[in-house]
């Protein structure tokens, strides 16, 4: 009874235009947002923030990016692990050639210098489609992570080619290293994500959305409506490469601290974020939050509760704990091909008519 | 000259090696149209039963015990009959119910199957590395080295031997029998393959077990060389730039796009780096070391450029849009 | 607008103006198949032009060369005085060439709002960077162009699917919302590739209004394909008749209906 | 909305165990070990693991711990990533009574630990691997890398194929090749090699290999047309054992391919056979289990039904698995220096730093701890946490592995300089001010 927005009635198309067009909906999004921004902070200590909050803001950046790409514009993209480490190691450069440098800036930098890598990396979906453009992102997510150890100017001409983050601040906050607080550095995520999120938000249900969208749906007939499909999937690979290499910056900077190519960004990274994206729902962007959650908390609560609760050996859980994820994302992708936000979706449909059954 | 030789020969036998791991993802695809990443874990897997039943390990304990080894005409058969029942259970528990799927979404089970199995073998089998002994040669040949001076190594001739017999097996299973006829058929079309009285899924059994077999020629031949470990699996990523050459349904292309892509990576990683020298070196001081390690990456810039000129991969028809 | 003929007026008061496309001599082959040879025919100003001729006669073909689809191997096009030998897709949605498909070709993961406000895309200017911001100018432009949809919805009697995922909509919706977003075009001329198929007599008498109306309160121009000779008829002020990529008849739906050519044509060939 | 906050509570429920486990009562000496028992790198990973738990295991059966003090270990799975192993830290470090030494055992760890552990007051023990800088204790306070590190490893290497050209004047004109895997860790030699082959005028040049190195074909293409003298090698995992089976097909002497001490272990060789006869590899500990600590260990755990692993008992005394076991040896040890000096039991993580910086196992210590012969005597200090700095080398006889040479110094002339260089530059980034030693 709830959950109901009969009685709420639209007075104009703006209105109509909103994203939150449900009374509820709009209480929901403030109440998330109240417990994200004030109350999870209250809990927030070096395990709750580096363990779970960070990278699950960050990978849900990172998924944003890969959504737009993949589920708004069509373009499969195995390449996501490549750009972020275009994003973290030109976030380096940036933090290390100008010192006074404001993260802020520095995460635009950072995006800024993906998003061309990532127009240069789209080039060739002009010619190449579906699977075969997907196995062509490979060539960008290998290639980059060798220029990224075999040209010393990236990492400042070091022994190893190891970069770790200096310590810099975000509009006064030191928002990197260790001795930057736990719950500074989750804000500063959670803000950068927050803002990410809503250009997302605005960028797919404006003309923009609706052209990547067209030519994710029928890029034929989007050409015949004159949507130039070269033009708009190269948008598409910017866009989604800023967020990529946003992400990538912060999961260098804030997230881990330091960095190593191969490591860092292999070609698991590429596969885990297309996963996020999947499971969370393609096009979509609570999707790409869901399903950032998913994939980075399942591993971690499996491990608690099989180590934790069941005292299985750890690699005997390890193990265990593999086989269990691949089970769990084939389990979903049978049961809802299009994601959790479907499901999520599915739940708000029900609970539209509750109790009524119909 | 004769250095160059044998840069190209350990190219192309490379190369084929390349072909075994993407024969078995050519058969899945072109009978289910799924992009099966999995491969290069069922290598590992198949290969890790095969030693597991060669030593008596027993599973999940990971002890040997030397009472329970078998012959390996046992093992082998024994092994072949493990992969067939993987097959039914990945008919069963997965392709079953993805029928009509998006093609991400099935390529997105088949990563996710390759959790399952990377997790499932650790778990029965341990994650050590473990030397298979079936008697395959070792080292270089002997003859041609110490009379010619030439340096090619025996395992990659029984590998390139090995996917000879394999392709000609496959082409008259395809061409001869009534199974690869069904089979052909439902490569062609799903719906009249089913409409002349085809059932789709004993197919789908059939060729899951077909590549099966093919993981485990694979993985006893990349294992020799290496052991048989988990990273085994990874060869997975060898075969991708061969598939985008040969194209994803074509036997023939994967042949030789493994033989391109296994020339054209020996030649770079050979020669590379002093070709960059060469240009660059009058205004730049270059060490020739820089060009290395370029395995990972040229075969997929290889095959891509390729694609740029030709989309449709190398035997693949020229595609007409339809509106 | 280079007017190369005098206008004239319809037994039912419309104006026909002058010619607004000609295509001369196209012939478009694949491979060793030749879809059209050498056609010619005009559209003018304001009428409505069918394109019939028994299956595999080119008549898509003929549309897909119209809007730049297909390329031809010789033959000019000349739309709106501009003379070229053929065209690139999104140029000619530019100049005002709209069109629907046989087989819909919508854009099934998007609403029908979204739909047929994805035709208006050639119309909104706001770049990427006033969109992130969405509140502003991009939102201002949204809602113009909101309005402007809504008519059309109205128009075509859709409102109550606004919101519906067009792949969740029967076929005959499916029609008229991809009729919806070529009209979100505003296009000059309008390209119909076979606007009834598939759909029971209730159905084709409303997109028959539907185009008759079109035709009146727009002032589009359109160019069908029809298989129904009823319908073509009645709706249209000529046809070209197409048989095995030739062009075997042009003229008012009277004089094509006595041609001896296209009765042989059509003779023995079922209708459908 | 109740479905929902049942599965949302569920979920904070699952997620926030570690830190409900942790609020643990008796005080216990809280041992993390970082295990990598998955993935491309477990079958090094294990052997390593299973010699650090067990020791640590044994001294709770034998002894009942340090002092009477129990010992927890709590392992925690990492694959060797280093993601899982920031997550494994930051689940760890509170575990029991806190983690009081991390054993990352992965370079890339290792860096991410680096800030981290000055932070929360928890010392860094990267045997023989990690930051090669971190051997500055004025700069690097918290992190230990004895009993040497990759540069002094390097040049003991080249030192070793000096005495065996018949001097280091002999080296001139040489070609010594390095194969590495391409990774920081693989990187680590190429500086001091480079400033080693201007000293002593022989060719350098380094061939990398991809993770994870299962084809390498063209590298020992590479190596048989330019014919290099020796071969050094810094690999990890698959890659040893392709490197070693390639080296043996184009039949390069295998008396001159030497590895880094992580190239050196039983499954490199094994898969190469009869063919790796002869492999050499750099060491700073014996291999084998006749030691009185295996004896003890077989007895306490594996005969007793205590171990963790029980189906490990053939292989104990392996290469790696003795390094485990030496690692935890020294932490133990550097347990017993810290309750010395704090004169309690309940240490932390800073105390036990304060231990590890106080360490002096000495060969008379070793026979104590019944490892006489087993490693060399280490005596840290403030200034210099490399300690010993001393590599010997070991070769595979076909059947095991036998230290074949002295033990080496390394040429401080060449690396003292890049040590300084490397960490100074680490402090001024990090605004480290270096703390006086006297």
């Amino acid at each position: 009874m709830l959950y109901r927005e009969s009685g709420q009635f639209k007075t104009g198309y703006a209105a109509d235009q909103a994203v939150f067009p449900i009374l509820q909906d709009r209480w929901g999004m403030l109440v998330m947002l109240a417990v994200a921004f004030i109350g999870v902070p209250m809990i927030m200590d070096d395990y709750w923030a580096n363990a779970v909050f960070i990278p699950f803001l960050v990978y849900a950046l990172a998924a944003l990016g890969l959504n737009i790409l993949t589920g708004y514009c069509g373009q499969l993209s195995l390449g996501t692990g490549g750009f972020l480490a275009v994003g973290a190691y030109s976030s380096y450069k940036l933090m290390t050639a100008f010192p006074e440098l404001d993260m802020i800036l520095v995460l635009v930098g950072a995006g800024a210098s993906t998003a061309l890598v990532g127009l240069l990396f789209g080039l060739p979906s002009l010619r190449i489609k579906g699977f075969y453009l997907a196995v062509a992102t490979l060539a960008a997510q290998f290639f980059l992570i060798w220029l990224f150890y075999k040209v010393p100017w990236f990492y400042n001409y070091n022994a190893t080619g190891q970069i770790t983050v200096p310590p810099r601040e975000a509009l006064g906050f030191l928002v990197t290293t260790q001795n930057a607080t736990p719950i500074v550095k989750y804000l500063f995520v959670l803000s950068v994500v927050t803002v990410f999120a809503i250009a997302a938000k605005n960028m797919v249900r404006g003309r923009v959305g609706r052209m990547w969208m067209a030519i994710r749906d029928r890029d034929i007939a989007a050409e015949l409506i004159g949507i130039r499909p070269f033009k708009t999937k190269l948008m598409a690979f910017t866009v989604s490469s800023f967020y990529i290499g946003v992400a990538g910056a912060l999961i260098f900077s804030v997230w881990l601290g330091a960095a190593e190519s191969g490591e860092t960004f292999g070609i698991n990274e590429s596969f885990l974020v297309l996963f996020m994206v999947i499971v969370g729902g393609l096009g979509s962007i609570l999707g790409s939050f869901l399903g950032a959650g998913f994939i980075v908390l399942m591993p971690i609560g499996l491990k608690n509760v099989l180590v934790d609760w069941f005292g299985m050996s750890a690699v005997f859980a390890k193990h265990l704990e593999i086989t269990t994820f691949g089970v769990l994302i084939i389990f979903f992708l049978i049961v809802e091909p299009h994601g959790l936000a479907r499901l999520w979706q599915i739940i708000k449909e029900k609970l539209r008519l509750w109790p009524f059954p119909h | 000259m004769l250095f160059f030789m044998e840069t190209v020969i350990s190219g192309l036998l490379a190369g084929v090696m390349y072909s075994l791991v993407a024969l078995g993802f050519v058969l899945i695809f072109k009978a289910s149209g799924v992009f099966n990443f999995a491969q290069g874990v069922m290598a590992l897997f198949a290969a890790l039963t095969l030693v597991g039943l060669l030593s008596g390990t027993t599973p999940f304990t990971h002890i040997d015990n030397p009472a329970f080894a078998m012959p390996a005409w046992v093992a082998i058969p024994l092994t072949i009959v493990v992969m067939i029942v993987f097959a039914i259970l990945v008919e069963r528990f997965i392709l079953r119910h993805l029928v009509n799927q998006e093609q991400i979404i099935l390529f997105m089970s088949m990563v996710g199957l390759a959790y399952v199995l990377e997790g499932a073998g650790d778990i029965l089998w341990g994650s050590d590395v473990k030397v298979i002994d079936l008697g395959l040669p070792q080292g270089a040949w002997d003859w041609l080295l110490d009379g010619y001076g030439l340096y090619i190594e025996k395992i990659e001739l029984v590998a390139a031997g090995t996917a000879v017999v394999l392709v000609a097996f496959l082409a008259v299973f395809f061409q001869k029998t009534r199974i690869g006829r069904a089979l052909r058929a439902v490569a062609d079309d799903h719906q009249a393959a089913l409409s002349v009285g085809i059932s789709l899924r004993s197919i789908w059994i059939i060729v899951w077990s077909v590549a099966g077999v093919v993981a485990l020629v694979t993985g006893v031949v990349w294992g020799a060389k290496s052991g048989i470990q988990f990273s085994l699996s990874l060869i997975a990523l060898k075969a991708l730039p061969v598939l985008i050459l040969g194209g994803f349904e074509s036997i023939p292309g994967a042949i030789v796009g493994g033989l391109i892509i296994g020339v054209g990576e020996k030649l770079a990683e050979v020669y590379g780096g002093e070709i960059i020298v060469a240009i660059f070196g009058r205004w730049y001081e270059i060490d020739p070391g820089i060009f290395s390690a370029t395995e990972n990456w040229f075969a997929y810039v290889l095959a891509l450029v390729f694609l740029l000129f030709r989309p449709q991969g190398l035997f693949g028809e020229k595609i007409i849009e339809r509106v | 607008m280079n007017v190369m003929t005098k206008s004239t007026v319809t037994e039912d008061g419309r104006t026909i103006g002058g010619v607004l496309m000609a295509v001369d001599n196209i012939t478009l082959r694949f491979g060793g198949v030749t879809a059209i040879r050498g056609a010619s025919f005009d559209i003018r100003e304001g009428e409505i032009r069918a394109i019939i001729g028994p299956n595999g006669a080119g008549k898509t073909s003929m549309l897909n060369v119209i809007n730049g689809f297909y390329h031809p191997q010789e033959g000019t096009i000349t739309f709106k005085g501009e003379q070229r030998h053929d065209m690139r897709p999104h140029i000619a949605a530019t100049q005002g060439i709209a069109r629907t498909f046989q087989n819909v070709a919508l854009f099934k993961g998007m609403s029908t709002l979204d739909n047929i406000m994805s035709g208006r895309a050639l119309r909104m200017k706001r770049n990427i960077f006033w969109q992130i911001l969405y509140n502003g100018p991009a939102r201002k432009e949204e809602l113009e162009h909101r309005k402007y949809v809504e008519t059309i919805i109205d128009f075509l009697e859709i409102p109550h699917i606004r919101r519906t995922p067009v792949g969740k909509l029967p076929y005959g919706l499916q029609k008229r919302v991809e009729l919806g977003r070529a009209l979100a075009m505003e296009p000059d001329l309008l390209l119909l590739d076979e606007p009834m198929a598939g759909m029971n007599v209730e159905e084709k008498e409303d997109m028959s209004r539907f185009i008759i109306d079109i035709n009146e309160e727009f002032g589009t121009t359109i160019a069908l394909i029809e298989h129904d000779m009823g319908v073509v008829m009645d709706l249209s002020d000529r046809v070209v008749v197409l048989d095995h990529g030739d062009l075997i008849a042009d003229g008012t739906p009277d004089q094509v209906q006595r041609n001896q050519g296209v009765i042989d044509a059509y003779l023995g060939v079922a209708h459908d | 909305m109740k479905l929902r906050n049942w599965i949302v509570a569920a979920a904070a429920a699952v997620v926030a165990m570690p830190l409900a486990v942790s609020s643990a009562s008796a005080y216990e000496l809280t041992v993390p070990s970082m295990d990598y028992r998955t993935g491309p790198y477990a079958p090094n990973g294990i052997p390593f693991a299973n010699g650090w738990t067990d020791y640590w295991t044994m001294l709770n059966e034998r002894d009942g711990g340090i002092n009477g003090v129990k010992i927890k270990v709590v392992p925690c799975e990492t694959a060797y990533n280093t993601k899982q192993g920031v997550e494994c830290y930051e689940k760890t470090k509170k575990a029991g009574s806190g983690a009081l030494v991390y054993q990352p055992l992965s370079t890339g760890i290792t860096y991410q630990l680096i800030p981290k552990a000055s932070v929360d007051n928890i010392p860094i023990h990267s045997m023989g691997y990690g930051r090669t800088s971190a051997a500055n204790g004025k700069i690097f306070k918290w992190v230990f890398n004895f009993p040497a590190t990759y540069w002094s490893q390097a040049s003991a290497l080249v030192k070793y194929i000096g005495e065996k050209e018949g001097g280091m004047d002999k080296l001139k004109g040489k070609k010594i090749f390095l194969v590495y895997h391409n990774s920081a860790y693989g990187k680590e030699p190429i500086r001091t090699l480079q400033e080693l082959a201007k000293k002593h005028g022989f060719t350098y040049q380094g061939l990398a290999v991809d993770h994870p190195g299962q084809e390498q074909k063209a590298t020992w293409l590479k190596i048989r047309r330019d014919k290099p003298d020796w071969i050094l090698m810094w690999g990890w995992g698959v890659m040893n054992q392709v490197a070693i089976k390639e080296a043996a097909s184009i039949r390069f002497p295998m008396d001159r391919f030497i590895g880094v001490w992580w190239s050196g272990s039983e499954n490199d060789v094994k898969p190469a056979g009869a063919a790796a006869k002869g492999y050499l590899s750099g060491a700073f500990h014996q291999p084998g289990s006749n030691f009185p600590v295996h004896k003890d260990i077989i007895k306490y755990l594996y005969d007793a039904g205590k171990a963790p692993h029980p189906d490990f008992k053939d292989r104990v005394g392996e290469v790696l698995y003795n390094r485990g076991l030496v690692a935890a040896m020294w932490g133990s040890e550097a347990a017993r220096k810290a309750m010395e000096i704090h004169k309690t039991k309940e240490l932390t993580g800073a105390m036990m730093r304060d231990g590890y910086e106080a360490l002096d196992v000495d060969e008379a210590r070793l026979k104590e701890l019944g490892a006489e012969g087993l490693t060399i005597p280490v005596k840290i200090t403030c200034e210099n946490h490399e300690g010993p700095r001393k590599v010997a080398v070991q070769q595979w006889d076909g059947k095991q592995w036998k230290i074949v040479s002295d033990f080496y110094d390394p040429d401080m002339d060449v690396i003292q300089p890049l040590i300084d260089e490397d960490s100074q530059k680490f402090a001024k980034e990090n605004n480290i001010t270096p703390r006086d030693c006297k």
